[in-house]
């Protein structure tokens, strides 16, 4: 499963600054409450705190007035009582419409006030850009040149971040449940979030926007660092290129992972959105239009840059170009790692 | 507990025998109460389903302003206008013939039937030619536009104008036809003596829906064909 | 003394009922009587009920655990895009309205039917096409947008989207000329003497439900009409790869649907307020505060639809704008509520298993409209919006609210509608185990989704799993409550005791005939004098607190 | 005689259809201010008022609305429940109108820059079966790519990354459309 990576396998681990404090996402426990992990979640659970009072009082008070008349008016067992001529009175309506009137315009005005918040950026937040895609996130920065990466998201503790983000196909919706934060990301336009992490660890990030067959696996990981660690964790997270004692297919393996490959290829065979890297290579396929074709380096390149040139039969063309984002090196060391999964 | 029901039928005698009076109304009153009340409230929904295009219209508009003013140009202001002519022109022939059978003649009515259907065919003659020109300039809706191919040069995105163009006019089009439909029914059901100075709604009805064709159209013409 | 109507049974059956009046298939297939609609109508609803309760247990299967189990993505997205898809258009919308509404609204204005029979024979028709249409798109390639439809992915989907969109647009006419008769038979067809303040409540909440059927539904044919248009002609209005915008879509969307939601639940406020009265003996509480909010909700409820659209990118001023006229749908909600619970005082309750339903859903609506607030308040929603507390809150609002009160409802006309009496006992079992396991389904989602559980996933994060799996037992039990519902219902009608005519003792119109009805319902044209909660264990010498 | 009951109210005049019949003169004068009026919208159709005609348009447009409606449909001398229904419905298509109109002029993004949401991705036909015709798509998308360029528009990276999948945003483009945003 996609969700394997959150809990840091050895693919995601080599991505993973070894500063990183490594805290779970979540807690274990499934009844204790998210981290709240930015000034907003902090402000947001106050608000929803007092809402679970108000509503509590109000369920309790009206359930147990009910409880009460059923008991006290039930049916005698032979015949019934004689009824109240009540049928209504002013001043108590009036007041039954009157207290839900004020508490209504408190939670409006208050929870206007804290979106006010979410919604305006310091001027002086740093800008990330996020892209939405079937099915996984890419982020950029714009201070690391050509720093792409997929699914991860680095930020320093205390310092606002300014996401710009767009989709290139449907909607997506990026959430970051750690920082009670959400915001669709809309092909066609750009939408903006923005935030100011308190803690740092490792949270989810998800998309809450249906978008189609593998929406459930479009989860990535927002890594919290100290401020003072930032720059070195960032610069190690965005560098993609072949260690000395590295492999080529070693390497291919982590290109996979930065372009988030796997939430349409398996490497076990299943058939996904895309078909599985296993047994791939070498394979004769058939085209849409019939035609056969030998999956070589040749295609498997032309695959990765124009991804709906030549469509094999029964998929459909929904993956996106990866032309730009993956140099020469790495393209081949992608089809290494293919070559490798027999 | 005291039975107070009033056992006279709730029928008046003469409405009792109507045989255009269904089992379920007293009076005919009622039943012509209903009918118009209906059909005002069926009214109500084609004016709000028509709304959600022209609220299409005027975001088009909002969004792309150049491309629609030049995309515009295209349509022809005197095949619009001949067209308007003719739907306010079939609409006066319309209340004339609901007029005439309030005073009970049948005959005018039909003859008032017959030239509101001639003018709707003018109406959709003269809509043919305007699609076919659009259909040879390649001005088609969205994917299917092409007509820069054959030297019709239009900035922007024209493709969404004229799927808006076709999509009002085109469903416009489709609601006249059904009155056309409507009214032939009606002249037979006249021609059968139906209708009577007593018994007019039916006709009063399809006046209605025909008049709110008109309505569509009165908003069409000059957001298409002629608004700068 | 003034009596409300004459509730005495005069006439023994001399006339056959409307069941046996005629015979033969073919008198049902073409039948105009508003009563044997209704029970065309309640029959295809059920069936509909039953096909869409039965994807939801498999999709509550499928979450017992975060991977994918016996699912595939794409099968798991379909299931629950046609669980959506069946219950809101094929089952809750046409559920109260169409079924019960048709055969009770005509009995209760005393009317012998509604204004145009033959319409109301034309939505039924018209209405079995789109669930035709809707079954060919499931045959075919299936559905995977989810009910809402959103551009672009429906656009660009592989699925039946035309097909089946097809068919919602179909449905939606059946819905426009449902509720255009009923508005026409309020208005015109009252008994003498009915005037609107004596109408039931029931009559004005559906009344409230056909004002908006009639004005909303026209919005939703042109915005799927225009779906349509953008998939197979590209127009450009909605997709952006055509130079549209998607939220626009989301506004004509929901300038539908949201309004919708009112159509699902407003008649079921009108069972409620009959179902307490009656079973309690006393007369409602603030009528008049209970009839006009009503059309308040109908009316507010076109004004709040931007809520569905916090953070889809719809504009910070209009959020602000639709956070406050959504708060303002909760005013008329909360009196309702309140005046129900008013009721109560100094009744004398009578507990059958109506009744329980009634009290059933004075708590589980009560939930589901409380959950609403934190939905609507704008910072807040930002973190709940598209996760499982906003699934557990509209499944608290139309299961817990309609879903509850339509069966509530089924068993308070059971007699009236088919003649016969079902097991009291039965009953109170079935309203239990709905009660608790719709409890247990639901009330752990609201702490799913406050912990960042988005919704349509078919694998989730490990932390989650204790959670859904006691929400799928509860599952389990709310289906095994409505099947022995159906069961104990279905079996009524071969061995259940014969019905008298009014069995609970009820004012209103639809209990002064034989029961069931004849075929024109009265054998007289009935008179009214008074209100139709003016129940004879009243005791009117007590007067001190009549205003 | 007995009593008649319409809408739970006793009718004293059962025949209640008392239809009001306008006079020959009446329909000819509305067809004649009608077709005055149409000259009129068709002829300042040629002169150039700018943003003005639309507005000069509607209210000709209503102006003729209210006649036909009040004389051609009789909603002048109808039920006054009818005008009600007519003008409640006007009111909802108001709040339809008014609100969706609301946010999309309130978005800055739009306000600022209209391009911004104009973006095509490629449009795959093959093995659809579509029509001749559907192929120009591509080639619109590439002139108005042209344009965008042409105006130096930062959002092109945006454009740009539409048919390419993403990932090249450029970051002046964001730097721009930051800009626009505030």
């Amino acid at each position: 499963m996609l969700f394997s990576l959150l809990i840091a396998p050895a693919a995601a681990e080599a991505a993973l600054p070894p500063s990183n404090p490594g805290t779970p996402p979540m807690s274990d426990s499934p009844w204790s409450l998210l981290p709240a992990a930015s000034a907003n979640a902090e402000a947001l659970d106050t608000l929803y705190i007092f809402f679970w009072i108000l509503c509590g009082v109000a369920f309790v008070g009206m359930i147990g007035v009910q409880a009460y008349f059923m008991w006290k008016y039930k049916k005698p067992a032979h015949g019934h009582a004689k009824t109240s001529p009540l049928t209504h009175n002013g001043k108590l309506e009036f007041i039954w419409s009157a207290i839900p009137t004020v508490f209504f315009v408190i939670l409006f005005i208050w929870g206007e006030v804290e979106y006010m918040k979410q919604v305006t950026p310091p001027p002086d937040a740093m800008d990330v850009r996020v892209t939405g895609q079937k099915w996984s996130w890419t982020i950029e920065y714009p201070e690391v040149k050509g720093c792409s990466l997929t699914n991860d998201l680095y930020v320093p503790v205390g310092q606002p971040m300014r996401l710009t983000m767009t989709s290139v196909d449907v909607i997506h919706s990026f959430y970051l449940p750690a920082f009670r934060l959400k915001k669709d990301v809309v092909p066609g336009r750009y939408t903006v979030l923005w935030f100011e992490a308190t803690k740092a660890g490792l949270y989810p990030l998800m998309c809450t926007e249906y978008c189609g067959d593998e929406h459930s696996s479009m989860v990535g990981r927002v890594h919290v660092v100290p401020q003072e660690e930032y720059q070195a964790v960032l610069a190690k997270a965005c560098e993609l290129k072949q260690g000395d004692a590295e492999t080529a297919e070693d390497f291919g393996a982590r290109v996979v992972t930065r372009g988030g490959c796997a939430s349409c290829h398996t490497t076990d065979g299943t058939v996904k959105t895309g078909p599985s890297f296993k047994g791939l290579f070498g394979k004769t396929e058939t085209l849409a239009d019939g035609s056969t074709i030998t999956v070589d380096e040749n295609y498997i390149r032309e695959s990765i840059l124009e991804p709906n040139a030549k469509i094999v039969s029964g998929f459909s063309p929904q993956m996106p170009s990866f032309a730009g984002r993956f140099d020469d090196k790495q393209i081949a060391a992608l089809i290494a790692y293919i070559k490798a999964q027999k | 507990m005291s039975n107070d029901h009033a056992h006279a039928p709730a029928h008046v005698d003469d409405d009792e025998h109507n045989p255009h009076l269904a089992h379920h109304f007293d009076t005919m009153g009622q039943q012509t109460a209903s009918a118009k009340l209906g059909m005002w409230l069926f009214l109500a929904t084609e004016i709000l389903m028509f709304s959600g295009l022209f609220l299409a219209y005027f975001i088009l508009r909002m969004f792309y302003p150049e491309m629609v003013l030049e995309a515009h140009e295209h349509l022809s202001k005197w095949a619009g206008g001949i067209n308007t002519v003719v739907l306010l022109s079939s609409s006066y022939t319309m209340a004339l013939g609901v007029r005439s059978i309030q005073l009970g003649d049948a005959k005018k009515l039909r003859l008032m039937l017959v030239l509101t259907m001639l003018c709707g065919c003018i109406f959709m003659v003269v809509k043919y030619f305007e699609y076919s020109a659009k259909f040879e300039h390649g001005m088609l809706p969205g994917k299917f536009y092409s007509a820069h191919l054959h030297g019709y040069e239009i900035e922007g995105l024209p493709h969404i104008f004229f799927g808006v163009y076709f999509l009002m006019t085109g469903l416009h089009g489709v609601h006249v036809v059904i009155g056309l439909a409507i009214m032939l029914w009606m002249f037979i059901r006249a021609g059968r003596g139906e209708f009577s100075a007593k018994n007019y709604v039916a006709i009063e009805n399809t006046g209605l829906y025909w008049h709110l064709v008109d309505l569509v159209w009165i908003f069409l013409f000059p957001l298409l064909y002629l608004v700068k | 003394m003034s009596t409300a109507v004459q509730s005495q049974d005069p006439h023994p059956a001399v006339e056959p009922s409307y069941l046996v009046s005629k015979r033969g298939l073919m008198s049902w297939l073409v039948t105009v009587d508003h009563k044997r609609l209704g029970l065309m109508y309640l029959a295809s609803v059920m069936f509909f009920f039953l096909i869409a309760g039965i994807l939801a247990i498999v999709l509550r299967t499928e979450l017992f655990t975060p991977d994918q189990d016996f699912m595939s993505a794409q099968t798991y997205n379909q299931v629950f895009t046609l669980h959506g898809a069946i219950m809101v258009f094929l089952f809750i919308i046409p559920s109260v309205p169409a079924a019960l509404g048709n055969f009770l609204l005509p009995l209760m204005l005393g009317a012998k039917d509604v204004a145009f029979p033959r319409l109301n024979l034309l939505s039924f028709y018209v209405y079995s096409v789109a669930a035709v249409f809707l079954i060919v798109a499931i045959l075919t390639s299936g559905l995977d947008t989810g009910w809402t439809f959103y551009t672009p992915y429906s656009t660009s989907t592989g699925t039946a989207v035309i097909t089946a969109t097809a068919g919602v647009f179909i449905a939606g006419f059946s819905s426009i000329l449902t509720g255009l008769n009923f508005v026409v038979t309020v208005h015109k067809m009252r008994a003498p003497g009915m005037n609107w303040n004596r109408m039931p409540l029931f009559v004005w909440a559906i009344y409230s439900t056909a004002v908006i059927q009639v004005l909303a539904t026209p919005v939703l044919a042109i915005t799927l009409l225009l779906l349509i248009v953008e998939r197979s002609l590209g127009i450009g209005i909605f997709d952006p790869a055509m130079g549209g915008d998607p939220v626009l879509f989301q506004h004509f969307f929901w300038f539908y649907s949201h309004p919708a939601v009112y159509i699902m639940i407003l008649p079921g406020f009108g069972i409620i307020s009959e179902i307490i009265t009656v079973h309690s003996r006393k007369h409602i509480f603030g009528y008049k505060a209970i009839a006009l909010s009503s059309v308040a909700i109908a009316v507010i409820s076109f004004v709040v639809w931007g809520h569905h659209l916090f953070v889809s990118g719809q504009s910070e001023l209009a959020g602000v704008l639709f956070s406050f006229l959504t708060f303002a749908v909760g005013v008329p909600t909360a009196i309702k509520v309140f005046s129900w619970v008013a009721t109560l005082y100094g009744g004398s309750i009578q507990y059958n298993t109506a009744c329980w339903y009634g009290m059933a859903f004075l708590w589980t609506f009560t939930v589901g409209g409380l959950t609403g607030l934190p939905l609507s308040t704008l910072a807040i929603d930002v973190h709940l919006h598209d996760t499982y507390f906003v699934v557990a809150h509209f499944h608290y609002v139309m299961v817990g609210g309609t879903v509850v009160a339509f069966i509530g409802g089924l068993h308070h006309w059971w007699p009236k509608m088919t003649g016969r009496m079902f097991n009291e006992t039965a009953g109170k079992w079935g309203c239990l185990l709905v009660f608790v396991g719709f409890n247990v389904t639901f009330m752990t989602q609201f702490f799913l989704g406050h912990q960042g559980m988005p919704r349509r996933y078919y694998a989730y994060l490990p932390e989650y799993q204790v959670m859904h799996q006691v929400s799928t037992i509860g599952s389990y039990i709310l289906a095994l409550g409505l099947l022995w519902t159906l069961i104990y219902l279905l079996h009524s009608l071969w061995k259940g005791d014969k019905a008298p005519s009014n069995p609970w003792g009820a004012v209103t119109l639809e209990w002064q005939t034989q029961s069931p009805p004849i075929e024109h319902n009265f054998h007289e044209t009935p008179h009214i004098h008074g209100s139709p909660y003016d129940f004879p264990e009243i005791d009117k010498s007590a007067g001190a607190l009549h205003h | 005689m007995a009593k008649v009951f319409l809408n739970g109210q006793p009718v004293e005049h059962p025949h209640e259809v008392h239809e009001h019949i306008s006079p020959m003169s009446t329909y000819n004068g509305v067809i004649g201010a009608l077709f005055v009026l149409t000259g009129l919208t068709f002829a300042v159709s040629f002169a150039d008022l700018g943003p003005a005609s639309l507005t000069v348009a509607m209210v000709v447009a209503f102006v003729k609305a209210t006649l036909v409606v009040a004389y051609f449909m009789h909603l002048k001398y109808d039920d006054k429940f009818h005008l009600f229904v007519f003008l409640g419905t006007i009111i909802f298509v108001g709040i339809f109108f008014g609100f969706t109109m609301f946010d999309l002029k309130s978005r800055d993004a739009l306000n600022d820059e209209q391009e911004t949401f104009v973006r095509w991705k490629e449009q795959t036909n093959e093995g659809k079966g579509l029509p001749v015709g559907v192929d120009n798509v591509p080639e619109r998308r590439a002139k108005i790519l042209a344009e965008i360029e042409a105006h130096g528009g930062g959002h092109g990276g945006g454009e740009h990354s539409a048919g390419h999948g993403g990932g090249e945003h450029k970051a002046e483009a964001k730097a721009e459309h930051k800009a626009a945003a505030h």
